[in-house]
């Protein structure tokens, strides 16, 4: 493997990484906050592809420029977070927080089927591919080898700012401070006057946003199907645990894991790419069995 | 279901005892066809146009009389709920008497499990859409027919292609979905490939997984090792994922690629198919069909699964009519050599062999080993501006008798035995568009 | 060799930058009732959690019967004959009191019994007995979640003496509990520790019931026993009550 | 007086309990029930195979019922329900005419050998960890399925012949018979023993892993064997239902093993009452009901018919199909009590 191979494989694995970490985040907020570890979250990712796809379509005949899909991007996103993501943890997660874990990992996997054949009803079985944006940019010529802009250069930059950015909010404003305080200990945000359920309410929204955010990001470079949301949500899984549950850093770090393990399998050994993350998750388990970045709850007794 | 298994086993009794006699049945109120069709999941993206198909073919049957005065009345089984769900609603089907003839199915895996099925239950079953090549190599079916080709004459014809057009390539690259399809495709391919031009070499073998939503890595390797010509026999999703972002990153420019069924994602992906790369769709099937574009009948079938459905009719159309087609021959030929009102189920097998029918794209016939034998159509893709997608120029459509693994041969040991002069000796019919 | 039942030697714990131990040796004696006591924060808890290893010491070593028992996790602790009551009982609160009484004589045998159920093991008179010996005969068949804390205080204790113990470890037998009833359960307590014949260590807050149910005093204070004797000695000691007993009332 | 309160707190989580209270009435259907259940091939042959396939899946959810027992759930457990069933199709592909009980023997051993060596790492987790680990598990035995295509046959799997009974071939109506018969009897044997072991000595201590592990500790057991001991149980029920299955269907796909097969198998469970052996059968069968017929007269919207039932059992009937069974036996035993 001479360096020329090495750095494509290199440039593969974080255009892939970032797009995966982007989806994590959303599902890692989520979990860290409300403990709820949320299937549907593949199916709002779904969604946010498919809603970003419908509206650039739409948009595009009427006659605007390409570059109009960027925010078409962001208002999907936003659309996902609010109009699915608020009612589903208003109306349904809202009324099972004080279940058992597998009882909510249930209704949201309940969510999920629901959600999985909504999809099919509003946009059929077609794949939809639309890259107005992904082509708005251009590409870039490495080693002889064409990348496009969007995937090489655009999407690791947002992952990183939304790693940046998310770090910031939750240490440095005040709403990130009190999503924090109430993930520590919920009853002690109430005694002094935190509205836990407007803090739930928020991070489940965030999160909601950041999935159908990944999906956005991922309808230029892919085949909008049925059955997407099933293969990503199951990546982020192994992201989530991998990490160390709730660690957005360690999210980050398993994302580019998955992603260059998974780049260097295709270049060296293709059949083996499939079981990469797996194979991550498993060994880091293994070795550290909270995750990368979890630290042991020692019981009190 | 009492009643038709005492039918049954009297006619087994009586036409064991007598076995010239043949025993005509009552004509039915209807005739029960159940097809099997994806209509959920990646595959839908050839059940739902098939199953639209079938319903315009049938309303068009049912409208003339039907057959000898029976109309047709058409159920669907959707191959997507999983074979469990397949298996259990097939048999229900042919159990509780719902379905006299199967049409099954799409899926190999699915054609592998109904088989054998098809054959403990006794029900005629029509192969339309399955594109493995073991059902008729592997087992002796009674009850088992197909009205379409399989993976060897389909591949063989792309090689054939191929070479025809582009003699002088040295290296290919494939990238295939991985399931049976993508995998016992390329064994086909580069097996015929190694037997009538053994100087190419294979620079790589990917088989991303089937439904990938992303080929980014792949597309870099490729444009690293430059190959001459790269193989997808991919489809729906999958295909499209590939040909847009390889379109994307330029690959097109510096690969030729051949897609033997690209026909069915034409219209799917526009623009980004450019000129000069193979096409094909799993037989002679294009909705510019050069034979029969022409031909009223074609173009009024055309025109009506346009209006329906929106969209321009892609090879499962033709699969579904080659069916249907083959459903009413066979029933046709069947009174007409016994002289009665409505055949037995024994007449009708009986006329299925060697059967000779035309659907949509021209004639197939049942072989002895119940194959059928389609032709096989490809072409080039160029963008003229008529559509606003790719359509095939110097189309070719080989015959089909002579790619077809004689019967009673395995189509692997067959194909090696092959070699260059076939590029020149097959027959072919050739088109400018 | 050494005389002691239990006996720890030179126990150093650290927690972060925190010494809870500083150099403890103690011997425990069999047959004798020790009460620990001290001030909040000392390190009680701790040193009880070291002796059934369940935390491990920065340094030293914890003997039973003369055997090193540092390395080993509670569950072979357990099986050397030191048995656990806890502040806060553990109990399994699915369970009736009955139940977790079965549940801990049934872990004696380990885990074989497969098919025969467990309410029609041979022990099962053996434990109604033991739970009227703690005086809770009457709360057999109720879920341990509806009993009251001295209750579940002594059905804690109940399960721990179930195991047939050489050694009871006890963290604070009467917290929580109505101080009407405190003398009452230490009543029951010692007298069904007597009739079981088990060495008991416990560590307590209430003076008065040190004063009545110990047989000997430990006082643990900044990371380390500053004294031992007699209840009568320990509580007459003035650093005692400046350190102690001030801080209780 | 709390005699009886402990015993409706008790019935969701242990029906084993309730015995004194509602053995008779709710025993005596058990009983209709399976006659009911055996007299399916003869009355109504139509449904006998979703009953055949309801019973196989049933035995795999009763595996990921066991573990829910101890409060632990596995998002991996189709991995045992597919090893044995590939364990059963390679067998037969290595030995055509192998017998129907060899088959079923290797199936089970197989799935609990796997229990073992995947047991042993995963017991040390809890909570979601868990249930991740076993996903983790099952989804590289899943990519394995599919990539190894010249071994496994790929995404499409690979048929599992049809073995002989007692020596003999038989044909598809016979040997389907003998299937079925063959889980009425795995059905009720598996599902008896599981009730007697969940009774016993070590299931209680299994079960204790689900309250208070600390004090299991202090037992002097090791909560990870206990976990284990379950964990193997739980292995070898879903295997003897894979095997079955596979043997129903004539073919193994890596689709068995797929996260969704393992979500699909909790799903059932906490459906029928999560927790036991009859509700695991029960919601087996009302889940393949629902997908056969939803599938069939609303092909595009079974799974969300699913979805939404599952919704409204949790959250309005958090016991599951058994929890709804027994109130109404229990109102309907209270009003004839009190008319005394």
């Amino acid at each position: 493997m001479n360096l020329a191979i090495f750095l494509l494989a290199l440039f593969d694995g974080v255009a892939y990484a970032a797009l995966v970490f982007i989806v994590a985040l959303g599902l890692t907020l989520i979990f860290g906050v409300m403990r709820i570890l949320n299937v549907a979250h593949g199916s709002l990712y779904a969604i946010g592809a498919y809603t970003t796809v419908t509206l650039t379509g739409w948009v595009l005949a009427l006659g605007f420029a390409p570059i109009l899909a960027f925010p078409l991007m962001l208002v999907s996103a936003v659309l996902v977070g609010v109009l699915i993501g608020g009612p589903l943890e208003y109306f349904l997660l809202r009324r099972i927080y004080d279940k058992s874990e597998v009882l909510q990992l249930l209704v949201t996997f309940a969510v999920f089927m629901i959600l999985e054949d909504v999809q099919r009803l509003v946009w059929g079985t077609r794949p939809y591919f639309d890259s107005s944006a992904l082509q708005a940019l251009g590409n870039i010529s490495v080693f002889g080898v064409t990348y496009t802009v969007y995937q090489l250069i655009l999407l690791p930059l947002i992952a990183v700012t939304l790693l940046l950015g998310m770090r910031f909010f939750l240490r440095h404003t005040l709403t990130g401070k009190l999503i924090t305080a109430t993930t520590e200990d919920r009853e002690a945000a109430q005694s002094i006057g935190v509205d836990a359920d407007k803090v739930f309410l928020f991070t489940f929204i965030i999160g909601a946003v950041l999935a159908g955010l990944g999906g956005a990001l991922a309808s230029p470079t892919t085949s909008i199907l049925p059955g997407m949301g099933a293969d990503m949500i199951v990546l982020s899984f192994a992201v989530v645990a991998t990490a160390g549950l709730g660690q957005i850093e360690g999210a980050a770090l398993t994302a580019l894991m998955i992603g260059l393990g998974r780049s260097f399998a295709v270049y060296l050994y293709p059949e083996f790419s499939v079981l990469v993350p797996y194979l991550i998750m498993v060994v880091v388990l293994l070795v550290r069995p909270e995750g990368l970045f979890g630290t042991p709850s020692a019981r009190k007794i | 279901m009492t009643n038709r298994f005492v039918k049954r086993t009297v006619a087994a009794m009586v036409a064991g005892a007598l076995p010239v006699m043949a025993i005509a049945a009552d004509k039915p109120e209807s005739l029960n066809v159940g097809m099997t069709t994806f209509l959920t999941g990646p595959a839908s993206v050839f059940g739902v146009p098939a199953r639209n198909a079938a319903e315009i073919l049938v309303e068009n049957i049912n409208a003339e009389g039907g057959i000898n005065g029976v109309p047709i009345d058409i159920t669907f089984i959707d191959e997507g709920a999983g074979a469990e769900a397949l298996t259990s609603e097939y048999r229900r089907m042919v159990e509780s008497g719902s379905a006299e003839v199967m049409l099954a199915s799409i899926s190999s895996g699915n054609c592998q499990t109904i088989a054998p099925l098809a054959e403990d239950l006794q029900v005629p079953n029509l192969m339309w859409d399955c594109g493995t090549q073991r059902i008729f190599e592997e087992n002796d079916y009674q009850y088992v027919f197909r009205t379409q080709a399989n993976a060897t004459p389909e591949m063989l014809a792309t090689v054939l292609y191929l070479l025809k057009t582009n003699p002088d390539f040295k290296t290919i690259a494939v990238v295939n979905q991985d399931y049976a399809w993508g995998r016992d495709s390329w064994d086909i391919f580069s097996t015929a490939l190694k037997a009538m031009k053994p100087d190419v070499e294979v620079l790589a073998e990917f088989f991303p997984k089937f439904g990938s939503p992303d080929f980014s890595t792949e597309i870099s390797r490729l444009q690293a090792l430059q190959p001459d010509v790269i193989l997808s026999t991919s489809w729906g999703g999958d295909l499209d994922t590939f040909v847009q972002q390889a379109s994307q990153r330029g690959l097109l420019n510096s690969s030729t690629f051949v897609l033997p069924l690209a026909e069915s994602s034409l219209e799917r992906l526009g623009s980004a198919l450019t000129d000069g790369h193979i096409v094909g769709g799993r037989g002679d099937h294009y909705f510019l069909h050069p034979d029969r574009r022409d031909d009223e009948d074609f173009q009024a079938f055309m025109s009506q699964y346009e209006e329906k459905t929106g969209e321009v009719s892609v090879y499962p159309v033709f699969h579904a009519s080659q069916a249907i087609a083959a459903l009413t021959a066979a029933y046709d030929k069947a009174i007409e050599d016994n002289g009665v009102d409505w055949p037995s189920e024994d007449q009708l097998l009986a006329a299925l062999e060697g059967l000779t029918f035309q659907g949509l794209g021209r004639e197939v016939t049942i072989r002895e080993d119940n194959q059928g034998i389609e032709d096989q159509l490809l072409g080039t893709s160029v963008q003229t501006g008529d559509y606003p997608f790719a359509t095939m120029e110097n189309i070719m459509i080989f015959d089909g008798d002579e790619l077809t693994t004689p019967v009673g041969e395995n189509s692997l040991e067959w194909v090696q035995t092959l070699d260059a002069s076939m590029v020149e000796s097959v027959t072919v019919d050739q088109y400018d568009n | 060799m050494s005389d002691a039942l239990l006996e720890t030697r030179n126990l150093v714990i650290k927690f972060g930058g925190v010494t809870a131990a500083d150099n403890v040796s103690l011997k425990i004696h069999a047959g004798r009732n020790l009460a620990i006591i001290g001030p909040n924060g000392a390190g009680k808890t701790t040193f009880l959690n070291i002796c059934t290893g369940w935390l491990k010491p920065s340094q030293g070593q914890v003997f039973f019967e003369g055997r090193d028992i540092t390395p080993l996790p509670p569950r072979k602790i357990v099986d050397k004959g030191v048995a656990r009551a806890f502040q806060i009982p553990q109990l399994f609160t699915e369970h009736t009191a009955l139940e977790n009484l079965l549940i801990a004589v049934s872990a004696r045998d380990k885990l074989r019994k497969t098919v025969m159920d467990m309410h029609s093991i041979p022990e099962r008179a053996e434990m109604l007995h033991l739970l009227e010996m703690v005086g809770c005969a009457d709360a057999a068949d109720t879920l341990v979640v509806e009993l009251s804390e001295g209750q579940r205080k002594l059905i804690d204790i109940a399960v721990a003496l179930a195991l047939k113990p050489k050694l009871l470890l006890m963290d604070e037998p009467t917290s929580g509990v109505a101080s009407s009833e405190k003398h009452k359960i230490m009543e029951i307590l010692i007298g069904a520790l007597k009739e079981a014949q088990v060495t008991s260590v416990f560590v307590e807050h209430d003076m008065g019931i040190v004063e009545n149910y110990a047989d000997e005093v430990a006082v643990w204070n900044s990371g380390d026993v500053q004294l031992r004797g007699t209840p009568a000695e320990i509580l007459e000691h003035p650093d005692v009550i400046r350190d102690v007993i001030g801080e209780v009332a | 007086m709390s005699t009886h309160k402990s015993k409706t707190a008790t019935t969701i989580s242990e029906p084993g309990k309730g015995h004194s209270v509602m053995k008779s009435p709710l025993s005596l259907l058990w009983l209709v029930v399976i006659l009911v259940v055996m007299a399916v091939p003869i009355a109504a042959p139509s449904m006998k195979l979703l009953f055949t396939f309801a019973m196989a899946k049933g035995l795999g959810v009763l595996g990921v019922t066991v573990l829910l027992r101890a409060g632990q759930v596995s998002f991996g457990h189709a991995l045992y329900f597919g090893i044995a069933a590939y364990a059963g199709a390679f067998l037969m592909a290595a030995m055509p005419g192998m017998d129907i009980l060899i088959v079923l023997l290797a199936g089970g051993i197989g799935a609990t050998v796997a229990g073992l060596f995947v047991g042993l790492f995963v017991v040390r987790y809890r909570g979601i960890f868990f249930g991740m680990l076993n996903l983790a598990f099952s989804m590289i035995f899943w990519s394995i399925l599919e990539k190894f295509y010249h071994y496994t046959g790929g995404a499409d799997g690979i048929r599992l012949e049809r073995p002989n009974v007692f020596g003999s071939a038989m044909n598809h109506t016979d040997f389907g018979l003998v299937l079925y018969y063959m889980l009425v009897a795995l059905m009720i044997g598996l599902g008896w023993y599981t009730m007697r072991w969940f009774n016993s000595p070590v299931g209680q201590l299994f079960q204790t892993i689900k309250t208070n592990e600390t004090r299991l500790e202090y037992l002097g057991i090791s909560p990870k064997r206990a976990l284990l001991s379950g964990y193997l149980l739980s292995a070898a029920l879903c295997g003897v239902g894979g095997v079955m299955m596979g043997m129903a269907q004539g073919v193994v796909t890596p689709e068995y093993v797929w996260w969704v097969r393992s979500a699909e198998m909790v799903f059932i469970a906490v459906l029928g009452g999560s927790g036991s052996v009859q509700g695991a059968f029960l919601g087996a069968l009302i889940y393949e009901a629902v997908r056969t017929y939803a599938s069939v007269y609303a092909g595009d919207v079974w799974q969300m018919i699913l979805g939404g039932f599952l919704l409204v059992i949790i959250l309005f009937a958090p016991g599951g199909l058994i929890g709804i069974l027994q109130s109404l036996f229990k109102r309907s035993h209270d009003k004839t009590g009190g008319g005394k």
